[in-house]
């Protein structure tokens, strides 16, 4: 089991650099540096929230509500920043804290009810998206002036602020995951809630923790997602979700929960990244772009359970 | 920034190679047609055209991502139809700022912005275009005697171009038929989206006069939801947007009595012009090009024949 | 010892009543990571011969019976079905060939109706190829009684206790008239009345003509009914005895390899009566309608409190709400001086409680985790270095519980869905003791547990009530209570019918309090002898 | 739990019930005969792919490819049947027969090579959206004029064709599930694989077919939704997944597999059709209506738990 996932991550690993070899011989301007960080900066979208996500779906839960919330997050902040007058630093903790609490909600749904979390998050995904849309007339709302959101939306020491956030992230979830009670508790109840229940593991608490956690995610992502485009939208982040939940998966974390890992969403992430990067380097026809995608994911994903199978039969 | 695109000369664009990203808003015919009519002309002047292209859906984080890409890839020119006035405005600096001319077609930024960082603007004015079925509709109801029609819109209105083609739409008629009703306004922006709507509309306002359409999806929707409702002649369209079903239906006249339509190819050409003008070394900004709005009306039955017949490839 | 068999023949000369093997096997080899399960083994069946397959947990028996019903290929050798050579055709083809299999782990689909799974793979079919669902419940309901089962077959499965499940797995594999049966401890999770039906239905089948292999740790059954018996140690067939010819020390010892039978320990050592000791639990009234009804009885620091009682008599029930899994409808307990009305398990963990659920696969461990982690699980402080777990601090406490009850594992990361399933059970006890919880529930805690480990499991029990440890001990093997307990109460209907102390702890003692109206005479043979 | 099961389809009624007094009463048109024909001619929208996917999902599988695959059918039947001149039986036949096949290869790919059903349904997702937008330029694809699509597009003794075809197909479903030994094979693989693998029966040809079927039923969707249209669209049946899955899953399916009813999920059908018909009718902003489909959704499914929860306990 160890020695697949090990298996796992280098057949991505593999992948990621067959991609880089092919895109930075055919596609125009893809090993700029300029590229390479738009890329990181693509990547933190999908890559801060797929870290929560990730322990969502070990824990044998799902939450499709991320593209909703994100653009929710985006509209909120410029919103409070603006027409509610509210100051920028208490706009932002605003966002943060409603996205967390809309998260939570849904975690208490399926924590203390059972509702299956595919349809909890469903009515957030709904919900959200409608509401979004709603408060903002589905028109941007600009967000006003100021260093912190300038500060957001530039670099730190040359990288994109996103994937600078993005990379702090990942090194808090996988020390999370790897490292804390907190993490290995997520991943037992994920394997069998029963036992973790019966091993005195507080499984519901645990549970709405993790919707909370994805909520405040997507509302990181969302609130990054407006100062770069200098106001919130709800019509953003359309299909985030998709991207996401692919990106885990493709790392090898499987739906049905209690196993997984962050670092090989990471991996994830950054090969969805490059498809997407890739495919409008290599002038592929907009249409055909989402033919070669679809193809590219089933076939990354196949590989890699082939190379696990074989790395199982002749260990 | 250095102003300066990473083509190493300027001048004629015959012989050229030249990689021009293009984004197109969504996936609706019209921006085939722009895409087809961009590269004929493109071609037709010699240059030898590639084309690095993308869909962003309306969503203004894709479109963002996209631009970045594309600034990165270094192109020499930028076409793009923006989601959003407000939200597309960073993309479009970052391109103008590393240098990248960039020409709108069909949506752009604000005007302010579009002075400082847009090269030019292929403009389908959204309010005039709104306008346009607006005094077709209201010359239909004068000429039918209705003084209070009563009309559902099908809109698109998660993008701000709908909006706009209401708010024309809507000016128009208070014009000349103040006595109008909207009763109802709902999105279905796909044809299948807009059919169901559309019925169900019908059934919420049994004495309903007519609808509008905010792009051809609703359009169509409506014509099939007024047929299917056995309402035809009862019920009649104003719609948006040509496509082959939607001249035909037209041509036919029962249901749909006007499209107002900005032709896709066209809008092509004229951008084409503007990034040729560019490349050759032309660096002024902000130029303003319209781009000829035109109304088909059901009476005019020759006018509709003649685009189906030069449409023939049905790319509008 | 009577060694019957010449192993570099593979030959068997069992009972007469057969002809040729219904099934062999030939330098069979199966390798899993880390693991050889199987080592060259030569194994042989013969038509209407009850072979007993007998090792430690982890000695690959139930390797040896995935080779021979098709489920896995063997990485080396030949496995034979009536002469035909298996070529790698899964379950359906051994089954062709007239296997049919118990598993080890049940291999029902719980949600459908008992019916259903009787007829699983091969439903009765009417016309226009339509289920005929009449027909298919009179045939399971029939096959059931045949076996002395009375269950509505319309019942979803899941929702059976598991030796009812039992049943409907057994009498499933006996549906397609097979020619070879194998039982992977049939009986780990039935109660004696139960196993007497079983033991019946096996003697009938083998009459028939039908090769049967056997799987059990409970010696007892084994000499009622096998024939042969062939022993496996450490992926090797060791030896095969005649059941008539060895005593059961010799069959022990053969098990155990080195060891002999007297260093197991099995003799009864339970503790001293610790009635004058403090009261650590009191329970008083607890009901869980309609399964318990008004329960009270206090529990002794450092004692070995038994509770008997047939399947149905409403224990696991009982240790469930104890551990604050099931809440009550009325009742309290006192546990440590302290009155306590509303109690979650979490409550009782931080108490001193812990709990070993009768159900290790669906409620006990956590299968892909490593085994370390299973043990830490309910306490992960003490494996922690500020705020962050220590591999090094789990991996230590971990090995001290693993070679403390001698956990067959080659690490402590293997992940525990991994072991055999006597392993796992030692996992959970590991769990509470790594805790260090005071009072322990055990429940069911040496089922499918080899005799080894079934007396280390007594001896770990015994010396934890030395240190104070107070423990409630279900057990459905009757002979197992004299030999830990030191008080044992009865359960009849959800109810406590009578209590048994010092030398009145007896097996028939405790048989005749368990049964309502003494029914059931069979009893007494089926648990006649113990190891 | 069949008592709960029984609780579940009773809840979904009364909710049903409920709607139609509250839209009875409220939204003017509601109760026309010709709007109840016309909630009927949208269920089949939704309802035709929710017959297969409910089998999907009882397998423990999911299918998110329904959208793409319908928008599909849609243009190819149109393409067939005019661009490349097959005339109209030939074009719906060839229509019918490419859709079984892609879901079949999603199928295989899950069955053979333990692809994620996810991941392989994504992956058909991506590319059959880009496809179908690819060879028809985006473009609507005009059918021709024909008796067929006329009485596919028109009605049967006053009853929309595709409501026909729907309830036609929810009978036939209805058999199978309960009647055959494929059906409850179905069941049994979703309940335990394991088990259902060791009792002889074909998990593989099994799960590769329950995939071609919904390739099948989204195909006929295809074909139904051009003729009412007139034309193919490849941007058509946008998100249609989400509702047939939130059908299924309001049904009380669970995701996670081995349990579930055909008949539940057609009350989940009607339930969503309801209240996408019932908000336009009431006239609710377009914006509003996301977020009060998002709120109704998750109430009927707590409900539903809570109902289940006390019938359970009482019982
Ligand atoms: N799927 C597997 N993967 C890895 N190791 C395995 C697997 N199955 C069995 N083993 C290992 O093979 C060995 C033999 O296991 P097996 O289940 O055959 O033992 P057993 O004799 O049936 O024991 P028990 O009496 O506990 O059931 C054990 O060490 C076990 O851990
Ligand atoms: N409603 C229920 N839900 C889940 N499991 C149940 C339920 N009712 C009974 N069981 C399980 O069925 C099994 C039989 O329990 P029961 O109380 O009838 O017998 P018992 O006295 O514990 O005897 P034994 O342990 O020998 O089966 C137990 O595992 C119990 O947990
Ligand atoms: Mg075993
Ligand atoms: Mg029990």
């Amino acid at each position: 089991m160890r020695l697949s996932r090990g298996v796992n991550e280098l057949g991505l690993l593999a992948a990621i650099v067959v991609l880089y070899l092919v895109l930075g011989t055919q596609a125009g301007g893809f090993l700029t540096g300029s590229n390479q960080l738009g890329i990181l900066r693509d990547a933190a979208q999908i890559g801060i929230a797929a870290w929560g996500m990730t322990l969502v779906i070990i824990a044998g839960d799902i939450d499709i509500s991320i593209g909703p919330a994100v653009a929710f997050g985006s509209v909120m902040v410029a919103k409070a920043a603006t027409d509610w007058g509210l100051g920028i630093p208490l706009s932002v903790v605003l966002t943060l804290v409603i996205g967390t609490a809309i998260g939570a909600f849904a975690g208490f749904l399926r924590a203390q009810y059972n509702v299956p979390s595919f349809i909890a998050t469903l009515g957030v995904y709904s919900a959200l998206r409608g509401l979004s849309q709603f408060i903002s007339n589905a028109l941007p709302v600009p967000l006003p002036e100021s260093r912190f959101f300038d500060f957001l939306a530039g670099e730190v020491a040359g990288v994109p602020t996103p994937a600078v956030v993005m990379i702090v992230l990942l090194v808090v979830f996988l020390v999370i995951a790897l490292k804390t009670p907190y993490g290995r508790a997520v991943y037992a109840l994920g394997g069998n809630a029963r036992a973790a229940e019966l091993a005195g593991i507080p499984v519901k608490r645990i549970r709405i923790s993790l919707f909370a956690v994805n909520g405040f995610l997507a509302a990181i992502t969302g609130v990054l997602l407006a100062a770069r485009l200098g106001s919130g939208s709800g019509g953003s982040a359309m299909g985030l979700e998709f991207d996401v939940i692919a990106a885990v998966v493709i790392g090898g974390t499987a739906l049905a929960g209690g196993s997984g890992s962050i670092l090989a969403t990471a991996l994830g992430v950054i090969f969805i990244t490059l498809i997407g990067n890739g495919l409008v380097l290599l002038g592929v026809n907009q249409f055909l772009q989402d033919v070669v995608r679809g193809v590219i994911i089933v076939l990354a994903v196949l590989v890699n359970v082939l190379l696990g199978r074989r790395s199982r039969l002749t260990s | 920034s250095s102003g300066t695109s990473n083509s190493s000369s300027t001048g004629p664009v015959k012989d050229r190679s030249l990689r021009v990203g293009a984004v197109f808003m969504d996936s609706q015919g019209f921006y085939g047609g722009v895409k087809a009519g961009f590269q004929s002309a493109g071609s037709a002047s010699g240059a030898k055209l590639k084309l690095v292209e993308s869909n962003p859906g309306g969503d203004v984080a894709k479109e963002a991502s996209f631009v970045s890409t594309l600034v990165s890839s270094k192109v020499d020119a930028l076409i793009i139809s923006a989601s959003s006035e407000t939200g597309s405005v960073p993309a479009i600096r970052s391109a103008a700022k590393a240098g990248i001319p960039v020409v709108c077609y069909n949506t752009c930024i604000g005007d302010a912005d579009t002075s400082k960082y847009v090269s030019a603007y292929v403009q389908g004015d959204p309010v005039a275009f709104g306008q346009d079925t607006g005094n077709a509709a209201a010359d239909y109801f004068l000429k039918a005697g209705i003084k209070d029609p009563k009309i559902a819109v099908v809109n698109c209105e998660f993008v701000e171009v709908c909006k706009l083609r209401r708010q024309g739409f809507e000016e128009a008629l208070k014009a000349k038929v103040p006595g109008y009703q909207i009763v109802s306004n709902q999105a279905g922006t796909t044809q299948d989206k807009a059919v169901s709507v559309a019925g169900n509309q019908i059934q919420a306002n049994p004495d309903l006069d007519a609808f509008y359409g905010e792009s051809g999806g609703a359009t169509y929707g409506a014509y099939k939801a007024i047929q299917a409702a056995n309402k035809s002649g009862k019920i009649v369209v104003f719609g948006s947007d040509m496509t082959t079903d939607i001249a035909n239906a037209l041509a036919d006249g029962t249901v749909i009595k006007s499209i107002t339509d900005i032709s896709g190819k066209v809008t092509g050409k004229l951008a084409w012009e503007q990034v040729q003008r560019v490349v050759e070394g032309d660096e002024s900004l902000g130029k303003i090009v319209d781009a000829p709005i035109t109304g088909y009306t059901a009476e005019d039955k020759a006018t509709v024949q003649e685009w189906l017949k030069t449409h023939a490839d049905g790319l509008p | 010892m009577a060694s019957i068999s010449d192993q570099s023949q593979g030959r068997v000369a069992g009972s007469e009543r057969g002809s040729g093997p219904v099934a062999q096997t030939r330098g069979v080899v199966r390798r899993y990571p880390g693991v050889l399960a199987l080592d060259q083994v030569d194994f042989e069946v013969k038509a209407g011969e009850v072979r007993a397959l007998l090792g430690k947990n982890g000695a690959g028996k139930s390797t040896l019976i995935r080779l021979l019903s098709g489920v896995e290929k063997p990485d080396e050798g030949t496995v034979a079905i009536g002469g035909t050579v298996l070529t790698g055709g899964g379950s359906r083809e051994a089954s062709r060939l007239g296997v049919a299999t118990v598993y080890q782990e049940l291999s029902l689909v719980p949600q459908l109706s008992v019916a259903e799974n009787y007829h699983l793979g091969a439903l009765p079919t009417g016309r226009g190829g339509l289920v005929r669902t009449g027909r298919m419940k009179d045939a399971a309901a029939a096959a059931l009684a045949d076996l002395g089962v009375r269950i509505d077959p319309g019942t979803p499965v899941g929702t059976l206790p598991v030796a009812e499940q039992q049943m409907v797995e057994i009498a499933r594999a006996l549906r397609g008239s097979p020619k070879l049966l194998i039982l992977d401890e049939p009986t780990s999770s039935l109660a004696a009345a139960e196993v007497d039906v079983v033991l019946q239905a096996v003697d009938r089948i083998a009459a028939a003509g039908v090769g049967i292999i056997y799987v059990s740790h409970r010696l007892s059954e084994i000499r009622q009914i096998a024939h042969t018996a062939s022993v496996m140690r450490d992926g090797r067939l060791v030896e095969t005895v005649s059941t008539k010819g060895a005593s059961s020390d010799e069959i022990v010892a053969l098990m155990l390899g080195s060891a002999t039978g007297s260093t197991v320990g099995m003799g009864r050592q339970s503790p001293p009566a610790a009635t004058n000791r403090p009261v650590v639990l009191s329970v008083r009234g607890l009901s869980v309608p309609p399964k318990v009804r008004e329960v009270s009885f206090d529990l002794h620091e450092g004692e070995i409190l038994g509770i008997a009682g047939v399947r149905g008599s409403g224990r696991t029930e009982l240790l469930r709400s104890i551990s604050g899994l099931l809440p009550p409808a009325a009742g309290t307990l006192t546990l440590f001086g302290e009155q306590l009305h509303r109690w979650s398990i979490r409550d009782m963990v931080r108490r001193g409680v812990g709990l070993t659920p009768e159900e290790r696969k669906t409620d006990g461990i956590v299968p892909l985790l490593g085994i370390d982690e299973n043990i830490v699980l309910a306490d992960r402080r003490s494996v922690r270095r500020g705020p962050l777990l220590s591999s090094r601090l789990q991996h230590s406490a971990a090995r001290k519980l693993v070679s403390a009850l001698s956990i067959r594992t080659p690490g402590v990361t293997v992940p525990v869905g991994a072991l055999s399933g006597g392993n796992q059970q030692k996992a959970v006890i590991a769990r509470w003791l790594h805790r260090g919880s005071r009072v322990l529930l055990l429940d069911e805690p040496t089922r499918g547990v080899d005799v080894q480990a079934k007396a280390q499991i007594y001896e770990l029990v015994r010396k934890l009530a030395d240190d104070g440890v107070s423990i409630l001990f279900v057990s459905s093997e009757l002979e197992e209570l004299p030999l830990v307990c030191s008080r044992v109460v009865v359960l009849r209907d959800g109810a406590i019918t009578a209590q048994l102390t010092g030398d009145d702890i007896t097996e028939s003692a405790i048989f005749a309090a368990t049964l309502a109206d003494g029914t059931g005479s069979a009893a007494a043979s089926t648990t006649g002898e113990s190891v």
